[in-house]
């Protein structure tokens, strides 16, 4: 069988339905069967990644029908690189909470680690998937999944957090599909790339209207502004893995849909416009909001909006450069976010305080978490050599290059906002006196080896970009290219 | 007796009126269920009903003036031509499942808040905050 | 007060703008277009339902197989939905607080009509189900009334208690079903959910190729999914104050 | 392997290795850091060549490292400074805690500075200054955590609002002129006044917050004073001198091509320079920290500094440049001092001690030397720098006010300095400092071997000055030879200043002997204790020397300008922001519905204004 994109969804959905049969006869099977699945997605990511940039696209169809009439799976270099950062973050994040869980009782470790890893493969599908419709049904999948998870843990509010994220999440999901309807009345196609083709010959109304509707549904996914009021909740009471994984794959997913739904699908101009707008808006206003927390995970959460907002940004610029720089600063921020989250997990776990006044001198307890947490804070401010200054760099050029000045400067005075609570956490961590009763708990050697290797990510290319700009570049390309995705995938 | 085709001719606009209107009253009342009411169960409901209007817009946009079910019974294999849209009927039942999927959760949240909280005013659920 | 009436505005403006988009869809009108050489996938779904597939539901035809991925993806959903809502109301051993289900028994015209009832609506279920891809009805909608049988058993006697290690079994059997008939698919033709090339006549019981078992997978693994959905919740009971 | 490149990696490592053998030894700490400076600056002054380049590409930017005159000159100050400061450190530092940090940071800091003078390209001149920057902070708030809440936050905030100017001119830089390279640019006129006027001024902007000039000094005095001694000799020395390098490197083009756009940037630079040597000066003469007193002062000799700069003219940037290097060694120099006194007899409050001079004696000379050359005083090197720059404003810039000004600010400084001396040094001895003795030899060593900069520079500025031509030179000035021993000025008079450093060096011995010699008979030597007391009960330890209320009567005279709090204002400033944002994030209030109603008002606002932003 030769490994192809739909390995990616149907792997995991295999995994997840035979959990449950599995671990009638092996305890452990529900704790490691997601591992090797999750580890199953960077084999194939490292198999097709070369054939993707050699060909520039593999498009897969399903159930034999040719492109516009089925559902084709599409990896372009840039969803290729999106998907391959996913799994192995994906990866990493399960191999951080192998024993995380231990904790855990009873049957409650397998539906975690389903809902988790079904989280995953969800964010993969809406990467990957080339239908509208089907896009929506992914959508639903890490919505469901989310709910869930964000629930998960009895003793936190987690259940309001989750029926914020849930009232939202629907409403998301039905404005997605009053937005496929109107789409699909005008082009009596669900595909992406035939509706792109015909796109040209809807009605301005027609067309606007719905753009409206993907853009309020796809943002409540991409965490803008007036819609993300659910997201630090969500964040902050769901179980710290699936934290990160909220920051470092739902997210990227929810931008990936927003971006290639405004860019590819549709061709309406002043959207441009709107993105920059709304995601400064949404960087401004998240940034603000995280300088005052008091609990650790919240305020991530908040960064975590702020740094999709300079995302947003940066794919509203547009041009090749900041593409590039947004793409970078995706990756960037998956990396660096789940870090935080991972290592921010274990001062919640050894403080048993959930506020900031937790962390007051916690690195004589936990030295090593500690050291990655403050690198992780430099990265995501920004700071070289660390992987995050190249991505903000680069969107910075690319601003410049298209003479918005204002811009710059915002996002740099942000930048200083988000670096004065970055810099009293990480201050807190290493100068304060440890004043809260705590308890110890070491971090696990999986855990370490997963936060390590992330953390050498970040150190390694911060040093020597290099070994990823030139995928970026492809990435960047594809995303722009929009005739050639067409022609690719109708033939 | 006159034929269907007949009376929607007839009265084309009134039909038009009534089954999108219907459906965009269904979406407009589950919103007003989700935004105004203060009891959990009830934005539940608002959110069930909206879903039920966006279903009842796609199978009203899927009909095809004097279309039938787009079933090839015995007899019928080259009625092709009078058949309604079938993509959107199939689109609604997967989104009717999804609906359902989200229902019971919201319904099992709203369980578990009641429990938490003694309460199923969304007013009073707010230790989440800023 | 000001809320309400600004939130009154907000659902009005909505409501104006959602009826000033479909006024420019006229109901009824045939959006189709020609039949014979396709340009829009319902056309193009209409002409190979019966030619290629033989199966005469063309709604099956897309649901099982022309976007069966999304049918597969909405199982997941749906499977995904139960295992949440169990891991939402999960509850340990020893916080076991339930009463019982029904303060008032039921009358025994109810309990001797549901038992009559129950195998009744299972039949129909599966007849639905399993001639999914020649009437209408399918898995989806046996599989809901499969689900209103055992909804009429839980309503009707306290002690009726699906098995849970049954279900799981058929849940996980019918789910893997789905999955491999897929896989089938991939391996053999090259492209998952991939019909088979025979596909019988049109309007057998036996066409579709494997259409109608997928279904019955589908039918199977909504009709015990609903059901666990039915369960855990008439399961749950609020905390007495 | 380039000679830049393994210095930086000397450095980078060193820093490595002395923060981790810190664990295994508190006692090689210092040893690994003194050696791996040694050995950089060996390897520096030893082989690096004029001209020495070292071509990259990181990311889709070309990088270029290279060695010209220029950052050779202030390759001086960075190297030499930091191994006196490290030869200093050992003993200094000795029993404090976290030595592997310190010392980390500190070669860390070296390496920032060293990149940033090498830089030949943007990104590298922005991502050594960060990482100065940073490394920089973290010894800052070494002397632990109360300093990270006021002075370590404000220091940080205010290199980031730098850091980020100089980010934002840097972009610019590349949209319109295409290039990173520093002398790419320059050739293109980026830093020229008359186009895209908001380049300079961003990057003046970015290197002014680093010089601490008049507006955003605000965060040096704490930050001087807060640091660990031996570091803020480094700190005010050296590091600050990296914004002197920018403002250099930035104003050389505008006056080499003789922009006429930027004169008033040029009178703003000039009398942001000269307020903020005035403001420094009268701020440093109502502190009662010895440290605090010595940051302001070194606030307000950048101040001078800058002002050469702004002169634009031949000897207005000399004297700046002068300056800068005299400048790191008399501060360096009296910050070792005060950390001697601290380390020695435990504080450097004025109030509290006094009368050190019998204890430390050679601490006191290096003190004194190092007064007389801050203050300006002929035989020793301030006297040359003050010379040029009074005869630059006056004969070239025409600047007579600002000459005023620099005047009153340099006059003044002699009550400081005075202060400090005396302070410390002279007056009554304490009960307390009894038991004080003599700082280390290691710590001396230092102290003299600047103390000796600031004699040699008295007689032969000359010194100083060829390095400085040629660093002039390689900013685009026109080739200008100087004596070792004279200054020039433009009517063709010629000072030797060796004579006169002798003729005065002779008048000061004799007169001091003639004085000694004749005070022998007529006084009575007595102890620091024995005063009399006009009659009032003299109480046991009361402090009768002038250190409370010190310049009481000037206090009171320039009073208006002490409201003038800069800092005050800064953090009002922070405060009203900070309430702001807790007022702005109410927008997420909790409430789901709330959340809801956003949803619905965002998109009926797009629906209805859905022609004016999609169209």
């Amino acid at each position: 069988m030769v490994i192809s994109p739909v390995h990616y969804i149907v792997a995991p959905l295999l995994a997840a339905f035979a959990i449950a049969l599995l671990s009638k006869i092996y305890k452990n099977a529900a704790r490691i069967v997601p591992g090797i699945v999750l580890f199953y997605n960077i084999v194939i990511s490292l198999v097709l990644m070369p054939q993707v940039l050699e060909k520039g696209m593999i498009s897969e169809v399903i159930a034999g029908w040719e492109a516009p009439w089925g559902i084709n799976l599409v990896l372009t270099p840039f969803s290729g690189f999106l998907t391959t950062a996913v799994s192995v973050i994906g990866f990493a994040i399960w191999l951080y909470g192998y024993k995380f869980k231990v904790r855990l009782q009873g049957g409650e470790v397998k539906y975690y680690e389903i809902l988790q890893m079904m989280m995953i493969a969800g964010s993969l599908g809406v990467i990957i998937t080339g239908d509208l419709f089907n896009m929506f049904v992914f959508i639903e999948i890490v919505g469901i999944t989310a709910y869930s998870l964000t629930a998960f843990y009895r003793h936190r509010d987690g259940a309001e957090a989750s029926f914020k994220y849930l009232l939202i999440g629907s409403l998301a999901s039905i404005f997605l599909l009053m937005g496929i309807l109107i789409i699909y009345t005008q082009t009596g196609s669900l595909n992406m790339a035939q509706i792109a083709e015909r796109m040209p010959m809807v009605p301005q109304t027609m067309k606007v209207t719905a753009l409206i509707f993907f853009l309020i549904a796809l943002g409540i996914e991409a965490e803008m502004f007036p819609m993300n009021g659910w997201a630090p909740d969500a964040y902050s009471q769901a179980p710290s893995p699936t934290s990160a994984v909220f920051a470092a794959v739902v997210s990227v997913a929810g931008v990936y849909a927003l971006i290639r739904v405004t860019f590819t699908v549709f061709d309406v101009e002043g959207v441009h416009q709107y993105l920059i707008v709304m995601g400064f808006v949404t960087m401004l206003v998240a940034e603000i909001s995280a300088v005052a927390q008091v609990n650790l995970k919240r305020m991530l959460a908040y960064s975590s909006l702020g740094q999709m907002g300079l995302v947003l940004i940066a794919f509203g610029i547009g041009s090749h450069l900041a593409v590039f720089g947004a793409i970078f600063l995706m990756l960037n921020h998956a990396v660096i976010k789940a870090l935080l989250f991972m290592s921010g997990s274990y001062f919640i776990y050894n403080s048993d305080d959930k506020r900031l006044i937790g962390l007051n001198g916690i690195h004589k307890r936990l030295p090593f978490v500690s050291a990655i947490f403050s690198i992780a804070a430099f990265a995501i401010i920004g700071f070289p050599p660390f992987s995050g200054f190249w991505s903000k760099f680069y969107i910075l050029i690319a601003a410049g290059d298209e003479n918005m000045i204002f811009l710059i400067i915002g996002i740099l005075m942000v930048t200083i906002i988000e670096l004065v609570y970055y810099l009293r956490t990480v201050a807190r961590i290493y100068f304060y006196k440890d004043e809260v009763e705590h308890t110890e708990h070491k971090p696990s050697i999986n855990a370490i080896v997963a936060m390590s290797f992330l953390t050498l990510f970040i150190i390694v290319i911060g040093i020597y970009p290099n070994l990823i700009t030139g995928y970026l570049h492809q990435a960047a390309d594809s995303l722009l290219d929009k005739a050639s995705y067409i022609q690719h995938i109708l033939k | 007796m006159m034929e269907f085709s007949e009376i929607f001719f007839k009265y084309k606009d009134l039909i038009t009126v009534a089954v999108y209107g219907t459906a965009i009253m269904l979406i407009i009342i589950g919103l007003y269920g989700v935004l105004l009411k203060k009891h959990l169960v009830k934005i539940a409901i608002g959110l069930t009903i909206m879903d039920s209007g966006i279903n009842l817009l796609f199978v009203a946009v899927g009909y095809i003036q004097n279309g039938t079910a787009p079933i090839f019974s015995p007899g019928h294999e080259g009625d092709a031509i009078r058949m309604v849209d079938p993509v959107p009927q199939a689109l609604v039942l997967t989104a009717i499942v999804i609906g359902f999927a989200v229902t019971a959760l919201a319904l099992s949240l709203i369980i578990r808040l009641y429990k938490h909280h003694h309460t199923a005013n969304i007013d009073q659920i707010n230790s989440l905050k800023w | 007060m000001l809320k309400k009436y600004i939130i009154f505005a907000l659902i009005a403006i909505l409501g104006f703008y959602l009826a000033s988009t479909f006024k420019e869809i006229p109901f009824g009108a045939n959006r189709l277009g020609d039949l014979n050489d396709p340009e829009t996938v319902s056309a193009f779904y209409l002409q190979k339902s019966p030619e290629d597939l033989h199966v005469a539901n063309a709604i099956t035809a897309i649901v099982v197989n022309f976007r069966g991925f999304d049918t597969l993806g909405e199982v997941t959903v749906l499977f995904l939905a139960v295992t949440g809502l169990t891991s939402i109301l999960y509850r340990k051993e020893e916080e076991e607080d339930e009463e019982e289900r029904l303060s008032i028994p039921s009358s025994s015209l109810v309990r001797t009509g549901a038992k009559i009832l129950f195998p009744l609506i299972l039949v129909l279920g599966m007849y639905v189900f399993i001639h999914g891809h020649l009437t209408p009805g399918g898995g989806f909608q046996g599989g809901a009334i499969i689900a209103t049988g055992f909804l009429l058993m839980l309503i009707t006697y306290k002690t009726f208690f699906t098995n849970h290690n049954v279900m799981t079994w058929l849940e996980s059997i019918a789910g893997l079903g789905f999955v491999i008939a897929g896989l089938y698919g991939l391996i053999v033709y090259g492209s998952f959910l991939q019909n088979t090339a025979w596909t019988g006549n049109l309007n057998d019981l036996l066409s579709g190729g494997l259409i109608p078992l997928i279904y019955i997978f589908i039918g199977l693994k909504v009709g015990t999914e609903l059901t666990s959905v039915l369960d855990i919740l008439l399961n749950i009971k609020p905390r007495k104050k | 392997m380039n000679t830049l490149t393994i210095i930086l990696l000397i450095l980078t490592i060193g820093a490595a290795f002395t923060y981790f053998i810190n664990a295994v030894n508190h006692k090689l700490t210092a040893i690994s850091a003194f050696v791996t400076i040694t050995i950089a600056t060996g390897y520096f002054f030893g082989l690096a060549e004029l001209g020495d380049q070292f071509k990259f590409a990181l990311g889709d930017f070309s990088m270029q490292w290279g060695l010209n005159a220029f950052s050779y000159y202030f390759i001086y100050i960075v190297l030499g400074l930091s191994w006196l400061a490290l030869l200093y450190s050992i003993a200094y530092m000795e029993g404090k805690a976290r030595l592997g940090y310190y010392y980390g940071a500190f070669l860390l800091t070296i390496a920032g500075m060293f990149g940033v003078v090498i830089s030949q390209d943007f990104i590298s001149l922005f991502i050594f200054w960060e990482i100065m920057t940073w490394a920089s902070f973290l010894l800052v708030i070494y002397n632990y955590y109360y300093n990270i809440k006021t002075e370590g936050m404000k220091y940080m905030i205010f290199s980031a609002i730098g850091a980020y100017a100089m980010l934002t001119a840097i972009v610019f830089i590349h949209h319109y002129y295409g290039t990173f390279l520093i002398g790419e640019a320059l050739s293109k006129g980026a830093f020229s006044f008359n186009q895209h006027i908001f380049i300079p001024i961003f990057l003046l902007l970015g290197f002014g917050i680093k010089a601490a000039v008049m507006p955003f000094h605000v965060w040096a005095p704490g930050a001087y004073a807060k640091t660990p001694m031996s570091f803020t000799a480094v700190f005010s020395g050296a590091l600050s001198k990296m914004g002197i390098f920018g403002i250099a490197l930035v104003f050389s083009t505008y006056y080499i091509t003789h922009n006429a756009g930027g004169f008033i940037a040029s009178q703003i630079l000039a009398w942001m320079g000269g307020i903020t040597a005035v403001m420094g000066t009268i701020y440093a003469l109502i502190q009662t920290d010895a440290k605090r007193l010595l940051a302001y002062s070194s606030v307000a000799q950048l101040g001078y500094i800058v002002v050469g700069l702004s002169t634009g003219t031949k000897l207005g940037i000399m004297a700046a440049l002068y300056l800068a290097v005299l400048h790191a060694a008399f501060k360096g120099a009296l910050f070792m001092v005060a950390g001697a006194v601290e380390k020695q007899a435990g504080t450097t409050d004025m109030t509290k001690i006094s009368g050190l001079i019998k204890r430390m004696p050679w601490t006191f000379l290096v003190a004194l030397i190092s007064i007389i050359t801050l203050a300006g005083v002929p035989p020793l090197g301030g006297f040359v720098g003050k010379w040029l720059i009074y005869e630059a404003l006056i004969t070239e810039s025409n600047n007579y006010f600002l000459a005023i000004v620099i005047f009153f600010s340099s006059t003044a400084a002699f009550l400081y300095s005075y202060r400090f001396l005396f302070g410390l040094f002279l007056g009554q001895e304490e009960e307390d400092t009894k038991d004080v003795k003599e700082a280390p030899v290691t710590m001396l060593i230092p102290m003299l071997m600047l103390s000796f900069v600031s004699i040699i520079t008295g007689v032969m500025p000359g010194l100083v000055f060829n390095p400085a031509a040629k660093a002039m030179n390689a900013l685009g000035f026109a080739d200008t030879n100087w004596d070792m021993t004279s200054l020039s000025n433009i009517w063709g008079n010629t000072t030797d200043l060796s004579l006169i450093g002798i003729f005065i060096i002779i008048v000061f011995i004799l007169g001091f002997a003639v004085l000694t010699l004749k005070g022998r008979k007529k006084t009575k030597s007595v102890g620091t204790k024995d005063i009399s007391s006009s009659g009032e009960l003299w109480k046991e330890g009361e402090n009768w020397t002038f250190q409370q209320d010190f310049f009481k009567p000037f206090q009171r005279a320039a009073a208006p300008l002490y409201k003038f709090d800069m800092d005050k204002i800064w953090s009002d400033m922070g405060n009203a922001l900070e309430a702001f944002f807790g007022f702005f994030r109410k927008v997420y209030t909790g409430n789901g519905q709330t959340y809801a109603i956003y949803v619905i008002a965002f998109l009926a606002i797009l629906l209805i204004f859905k022609d004016y932003i999609f169209n």
